[in-house]
């Protein structure tokens, strides 16, 4: 039987803790031990995105990453971007320009996408395209996710100077 | 997923030891890298294991080794071997015939012809590597062979007029199973290729 | 896709680590970025009693100038590299490179060292590594050595590095200013390996070549320095000429195996077809 | 009152048909609150893992439990034996075959479920399995169908082989399935003899898989005190699967509740009924708490819903103008080792009967004969409706070919055989009656929009410079669908028709509740349909709520597939709000003491004919209707339930056009534009229709260019991961451009027409007819799918484009 390891770090803003395997992933323990069932599962070979989530201000695929290699991180999942009963700038333009279907990619392309706007607030198309391309979506065929990006980059450009 | 190999051995001692040896299954199965026989059913069915490692990849097999035939005339010897992996996702099979030629009293050639069949997981992710380790394996059998058929050979001289016939007993042990080692293996393998290179560096 | 059961360490110090893994012996292994060791433990190819996670080691990681020479550590993310000034000044060729590898979230966790101590001639960083002529530091309970990148590869997941050993550091001589580079890569998509690539990194004098390196992925059992064609290329103009022939012997060093990607024929025709493309950029990038 | 501004206002307040409303399922989506089906989690619930067959064709000699019962948390193992006693081994199929539940003596393809090892938690069920011990023996594999029926062939289904038929007619080998043909064969063979020109191609629809991004799954839940059963599953058709676990299980269908929660994503995946959720529901029954099966990755692409796998040939005989005289198509089609094909009852080789497309082709002749391999079952239609992609991609691919053997333009070759606007309803040589189309208006509007001519202008300049890097390419497509499955005199499923319902309550206060039996996978229908309700009862759509995939609650309906939610359940939908309607005629009548023939109806209200003010708004009526004030005899409320038996499907078409470059010496192929003009009758909601294309065409371009399910000779799978398996990125997806006509179909309440399907199957004709153009000049007719770039470099080294001319620089 592996060895159990007392994994604890920051979800969403909350700390949290959990007793796991060391062999189990992040995924696993984000949507069976903690609820948050945000994040989905949808290839296991770390090609899809569905279960991107940032952690220590890095996309990763939770898929394949150890829980015990969190332990004192900080992990955002798709369940902490409404603040305050607000929407963030990206669900609301993912809503707005159709830029999912079925949704179940919608929570790690969301997630990807904040990381790369944190990182490129007004990215070109080819960017937005490049920098997404760790996350698969089978229905929209990305033209209105690229716009979603686009469109909630323009949001949040205009609070900054709103904000400055 | 099947790949068919044949490969011809020089081995530095007479055909009669070899041949000997050739039929001295869990000799002949103690110079298979990783592998060992676990239990004889009876005279040509016997139960094993074998152990491929491959960097970080490691597959152990377990299952049967039927002997088809075993023909003292042409002094060749065919092997069917089959067994699954411990999680029962992959699956392998491997159709041998292994010839002793003597070359002269000294020396003699091991031929191995043989197609390894593989199905399940191993197949299908492991196509791209599955000729090169075949190839390994051959390699490193080849190598233990020729060192217990020298082994012999010593033990043979020294017991005077030894009976070829009964060198198969008394053999010293089999080598001790250790799994297919890749670097080692490898090594072995491109180890001239490297030096016609790079001269003998990290040897 | 669930691995089978290990025991985990995060040592914080290679002196640890190194203690570690002789302590914990053969069926112990590294943990890295995680991208290619983690998928073979939930397809179960690989069982490893235990996980030594070098992530918790910061001296592991880092990006810095010693002399004529780029010091990387080991650990240090393909991210970290893509964000830095002075690999973008220094070794663009890494940059061109490392901006080919996998995805955006795969180049987060996964590590120089990791690609290259996995020892697959289908990872990026090796061939790289050749045309950069760079050396790794490997550490062991002897201490430190220093291997040159030429002969380190010794075949699939197979390299100098003894089992008890870690690969610390990468040293990457900085290549002569004004010299023109290029990382050509071609694949079937975003994510996949190379069906073939060409790392480059050219120097010329006037109109010829005074300095080449051509280095070629996944068209072999190790990724594979295209010698001949090297040496044949110096002294000579980089005209149609030379580019056909340069390619052709570029292509009599490969020895690719069949595999989704294509046959043989093809990802050697694509070493060529890269190696081409791979030497016209760089040109174009060099200065006289 | 009255006036423009006001109409409009009111008109806007509905967010009515033909508003792109933006979709009310969105709100759980992108908070990560939408309920997929391994988010499911109940008291007790233990999770099954699968345990299956490394061999594509093998005897089991024997299992042993003993080590997989003995690891930490497992609870059972199941095996065909254990399912015996309950007769739930084996499964009929849709078919009229039967299906091995878990394997029973024998694995027929790779990955086949053998056991199922049920444990306290996922990670300890995979431990499990792992430790089941199988013994088989392994026996030859059967992966080409071609040699399926050779005399040697090893039999693949020894527990039929003595069966004379499988549902569709005699079978002459027994690994034959059936024989299926449509169309005069004398009349098509006459056209061919007299003949000025005639044609031929082998053209092969590989074996692809849908692929979506969730795979299948279920939750079952039997309560062992009520005996009352739950399936939460990933299913496409909720009610029919209720049905066939009825059937099954003998639990009476009153005590069995399916719920098809939020699906992430079918495209034809998730229609057939799978042994994982039989196995899943059988273990609920016996050990009386959940069972949850999820399957992984490779288990889905390897094993569940693959589509295609058409091996077809196709001929064309016309006079020297290229006016199209005959038509013989034929397929040998790949069913894998059990005949579960989804199709209906009537129609075992689906649609395929399409094949004459949008010409007028007076004699045809099609024919599919069906046979068994060692590889997966369950064909299904992937993001089409029964095997329609497989009749499309043939005719237009042939109209290239045609085109190509006289030398005539390949939009030209469409026109002069396309059916003319005024001959509708037109029906064609092998029996469906088109409903609409106008076709020329259609390719013209495309043509003018991407300037054809310049097009080719551009491409012939490219074919005359040697030194080029690329081969320019130009493909056409002028494709008719076939959607909305169906009339239930032709269509039905274990004899059950493919009609669909809608169920409508409106409430005192104008709240509306709309349930269907279709089940939305990303459609929007929560918003389209509701859209329908706000413009047909002047309520608005903000206060509709759509609910679907719950037996419990919704009507019976067929389900979401073959593009077939808005044909069918759309027009129960319009035709369940008219009743409601015209009860609020009355109603409204009654109240303004005026004749139901003195109202007339005005956006959300009825109106006295010339005295505008006298007038009741549907918000009023709603009230009314729960009151006593209703005229005598009238019952209170105003619901209404609908079942919508469609008089014929529909007919969506289009014209797509798409412009790539090869690169001659990678092969590797580069989309530089793709125009794509749809015609789906009335439009509901732009917005969705214009993504519904996006994603297939997407789809579209996924297959041309990349999907593929290999075996080596073994029948082992050699690329069932994403690893291989080639679903695009954002960096690889090409760039849309949308455009559509509007031609409403007559037959159908609403005007409108099925969509989703139309950029799939219009789509990856276009993709091959434009790679094969680039080749045109050099005498290439015809290149089979998956248009990699491997296979594109064999023939462009094939025919040495990739050589550089030895000119020295």
């Amino acid at each position: 039987m592996a060895n159990m390891h007392k994994v604890s770090f920051k979800l969403n803003g909350k700390p949290v803790e959990a007793d796991v395997e060391a062999r189990e992933l992040l995924i696993y323990t984000l949507r069976e031990r903690l609820a948050h069932t945000g994040p989905h599962i949808g290839c296991e070979t770390s090609h899809c995105g569905a279960c991107t989530v940032d952690v220590d201000g890095m996309s990763v695929k939770s898929c394949t990453m150890l829980a015990v290699q969190c332990d004192g991180s900080e992990v955002l999942t798709i369940e902490g971007f409404e603040q305050g009963g607000v929407l963030h700038a990206l669900q609301q333009a993912f809503h707005e320009e159709h830029g999912l279907q079925c949704g179940y990619c919608t929570p790690g392309m969301i997630t990807r996408a904040y990381r790369l706007l944190k990182e490129n607030p007004n990215p070109s198309e080819q960017e937005i395209r490049y920098g997404i391309a760790g996350n698969l979506c089978r229905c929209t065929g990305y033209q209105n996710i690229v716009k979603a990006v686009q469109s909630a980059a323009k949001k949040l450009a205009a609070a900054q100077t709103a904000a400055a | 997923m099947k790949v068919q190999l044949e490969k011809t051995y020089a081995m530095p001692a007479p055909a009669q030891l070899a041949w000997a040896l050739l039929q001295d299954i869990e000799g002949v199965a103690g110079c298979m890298p990783g592998a060992k026989i676990t239990e004889r059913v009876d005279d040509t069915h016997y139960k094993g294991t074998v152990a491929v490692k491959l960097g970080p990849a490691n597959l152990s097999f377990r299952g049967e080794i039927e002997v088809r035939a075993l023909d003292a005339g042409t002094h060749s010897l065919r092997l069917f071997a089959k067994g699954t992996d411990s999680t029962g996702g992959s699956a392998a099979s491997m159709d041998l015939t292994a010839r002793v030629e003597p070359v002269d009293a000294a020396s003699c050639n091991l031929t191995g012809t043989s197609e390894v069949s593989m199905s399940g997981k191993a197949a299908t992710f492991g196509g791209r590597v599955m000729g090169p380790v075949a190839d390994q394996i051959l390699n490193q059998f080849a190598a233990n062979f020729s060192a217990r058929v020298q082994a012999m050979q010593a033990q043979s001289a020294a017991a005077a007029s030894g009976a070829s016939a009964s060198a198969a007993q008394g053999l010293p042990a089999a080598p001790e199973a250790k799994p297919l080692n890749g670097l080692a293996l490898m090594w072995a393998v491109i180890k001239g290729w490297l030096r016609s290179l790079f001269g003998i560096k990290g040897a | 896709m669930i691995p089978a059961g290990f025991d985990y360490h995060a040592p914080r110090s290679v002196a640890d680590a190194v203690r570690l893994l002789g302590s914990l012996g053969p069926d112990a292994k590294l943990l890295a970025g995680g991208h290619s060791l983690l998928p073979m433990m939930k397809l179960r190819f690989a069982q490893p009693s235990a996980l030594i996670d070098l992530g918790k080691i910061p001296d592991l990681r880092g990006i810095a100038q010693a002399g004529n020479e780029i010091r990387i550590g080991a650990m240090t993310t393909e991210h970290d590299l893509l964000q830095s000034k002075l690999l973008a000044d220094k070794v663009p060729l890494l940059i061109e490179g490392v901006g080919q590898i996998a995805d955006p979230q795969v180049r987060y966790r996964g590590t120089i060292g990791g690609d290259i101590c996995h020892g697959d001639p289908a990872n990026d960083h090796p061939a790289l590594m050749l045309a950069l002529g760079a050396s790794f530091v490997l550490t062991g309970p002897k201490g430190e050595r220093v291997v040159h990148v030429d002969g380190h590869f010794l075949g699939l997941y197979a390299t100098q590095a003894q089992p008890d050993e870690i690969l610390t550091q990468i040293r990457i001589p900085i290549p002569a200013a004004g010299s023109g580079w290029s990382y050509s890569k071609f694949k079937r998509k975003t994510g996949d390996f190379a069906t073939a690539a060409a790392a480059v990194q050219l120097q010329m004098k006037g109109a010829t070549v005074a300095k080449v390196a051509i280095a070629l992925t996944n068209v072999g059992s190790t990724p594979i320095k295209a010698n001949q064609a090297e040496q044949f290329l110096l002294g000579k103009a980089i005209d149609e000429a030379s580019l056909a022939e340069a390619s052709r012997l570029a292509m009599a060093a490969c020895a690719p195996t069949h595999c989704m990607r294509g046959s043989p024929d093809y990802k050697t025709a694509m070493a060529g077809e890269m190696t081409r493309r791979a030497l016209q950029t760089a040109h174009s990038r060099a200065k006289p | 009152m009255g006036d423009l501004s006001d109409l409009k206002e009111r008109e806007d307040k509905l967010q009515g048909m033909g508003t792109s409303l933006l979709r009310k399922e969105d709100a759980k989506f992108i908070r990560g609150q939408g309920t997929y089906i391994d988010d499911i989690k109940l008291p007790g619930m233990l999770f099954g893992a699968i345990v299956r067959s490394p061999y594509a064709h093998a005897r089991i000699k024997g299992i042993d439990k003993s080590k997989a019962l003995a690891s930490p948390g497992v609870v059972a193992v199941l095996t065909a034996d254990d399912l015996k006693p309950v007769n739930l081994h084996w499964m009929p199929t849709v078919g009229a075959d039967v299906q091995a539940v878990l394997a029973d003596k024998k694995v027929h393809f790779q990955l086949q479920e053998v056991a199922m090892v049920l444990a306290t938690d996922r990670y300890a069920a995979y431990d499990g399995a792992a430790l089941v011990e199988v013994d088989y023996e392994e026996l030859p594999a059967i992966v080409d169908p071609k040699k399926s029926m050779d005399k040697d062939a090893v039999i693949i289904r020894e527990d039929i082989a003595d069966k004379k038929e499988v549902g569709h007619g005699p079978r002459t080998h027994p690994n034959h399935i059936f024989t299926w043909e449509a169309g005069n064969k004398d009349a098509a063979d006459a056209a061919f003899k007299s003949a000025e020109v005639t044609v031929r191609e082998e053209i092969l629809n590989p074996r692809v898989h849908p692929c979506p991004l969730e795979t299948c799954g279920c939750v079952a839940s039997f309560n062992k005190a009520t005996g009352y059963l739950t399936l939460h599953v990933t299913t496409q058709i909720p009610h029919l699967l209720r049905t066939v676990l009825a059937m099954l299980s003998g639990v009476a269908e009153s005590k069995i509740r399916v719920i098809g929660g939020d699906i992430g994503g079918g495209f034809g995946n998730k229609v057939p009924i799978y042994p994982g959720y039989v196995v899943a529901t059988v273990a609920s029954i016996v050990t009386g708490v959940p069972i949850k099966w999820i399957e992984s990755r490779i288990d889905n692409i390897s094993t569940t819903g693959f589509a295609r796998d058409y091996h077809c040939t196709g001929e064309l005989a016309a006079d020297k103008n290229g006016r199209i005289k005959g038509l013989r198509f034929t397929a040998l089609a790949d069913h894998g080792a059990f005949n579960s094909h989804v199709s209906a009852s009537k129609l075992p080789a689906g649609l395929f009967s399409i094949c004459t497309g949008s010409y007028a082709i007076p004699n045809a002749y099609a024919r599919v004969d069906a046979v068994y391999t060692n590889k997966a079952p369950g064909g299904v239609a992937y993001r089409c409706s029964l095997r329609v992609t497989e009749a499309i991609y043939l005719i237009e691919r042939m109209m290239d070919v045609l085109a190509q053997k006289i030398g005539v333009d390949k939009a030209e070759v469409r026109r002069r055989n396309f059916v003319q606007a005024e001959q509708f309803p037109y029906t064609t040589s092998l029996g469906w009656t088109l409903d609409s189309g106008a076709y020329h208006t259609a390719l013209d509007k495309v043509l003018k929009a991407v300037d054809y001519e310049g097009l080719r202008r551009e491409q012939a300049a490219k074919r005359a410079d040697p030194n080029s890097p690329t081969l320019m390419g130009i493909g056409i497509s002028t494709f008719t669908e076939i959607v909305g499955a169906g009339p239930t005199k032709v269509c039905d499923i274990l004899g059950i028709g493919l009609f669909d319902s809608c169920e409508i309550r409106v409430h005192p206060t104008g709240g509306v509740i709309a349930r269907l039996g279709t089940m939305t996978q990303g459609q929007g229908h929560a918003t389209t349909y509701a859209q329908i309700i706000a413009t047909e009862l002047g309520l608005p759509a903000s206060d509709i709520v759509v609910e679907e995939g719950d037996t419990d609650k919704a009507p019976y309906g067929a389900g979401t597939w073959g593009s077939r939610s808005t044909p069918v359940s759309g027009a129960a939908t319009a035709v369940a709000a008219r009743k409601i309607k015209d009860k609020a005629k009355k109603i409204a009548a009654h109240l303004l003491e005026v004749g139901e023939g003195d109202l007339e109806w005005e956006i959300d209200r009825f109106k006295v004919k010339g005295n505008p003010s006298q007038a009741k708004t549907m918000k009023e009526i709603c009230m009314v209707s729960h009151t006593g004030n209703i005229p005598a005899g009238m019952e209170q409320g105003l619901n209404a339930v609908a079942y919508y038996d469609p008089p014929n499907l529909t007919f969506p078409f289009g014209a797509y056009l798409c412009v790539l470059d090869v690169d001659k010496f990678t092969g590797g192929i580069s989309v530089r534009r793709f125009y794509a003009l749809d015609d789906c009758g009335t439009r509901i909601n732009p917005m969705v229709i214009e993504g519904q294309i996006h994603g297939g065409l997407t789809e579209a371009f996924a297959v041309a260019m990349g999907q593929q399910i290999p075996f080596d000779d073994n029948g082992n799978h050699l690329g069932n991961s994403l690893v291989d398996y080639f679903l695009p990125t954002a960096m690889e997806t090409p760039t849309w451009e949308t455009d559509h006509t509007v031609t409403p179909c007559p037959h159908h309440p609403l005007g409108a027409k099925g969509v989703a399907e139309s950029p799939h199957v219009g789509g990856i004709p276009c993709f091959s007819n434009a790679v094969i153009d680039a080749f045109a000049h050099l005498g290439v007719t015809h290149m089979d799918m998956p248009h990699n770039a491997f296979r594109v470099w064999q023939k462009l080294n094939e025919l040495g484009v990739n050589k550089r001319s030895a000119r020295r620089g």
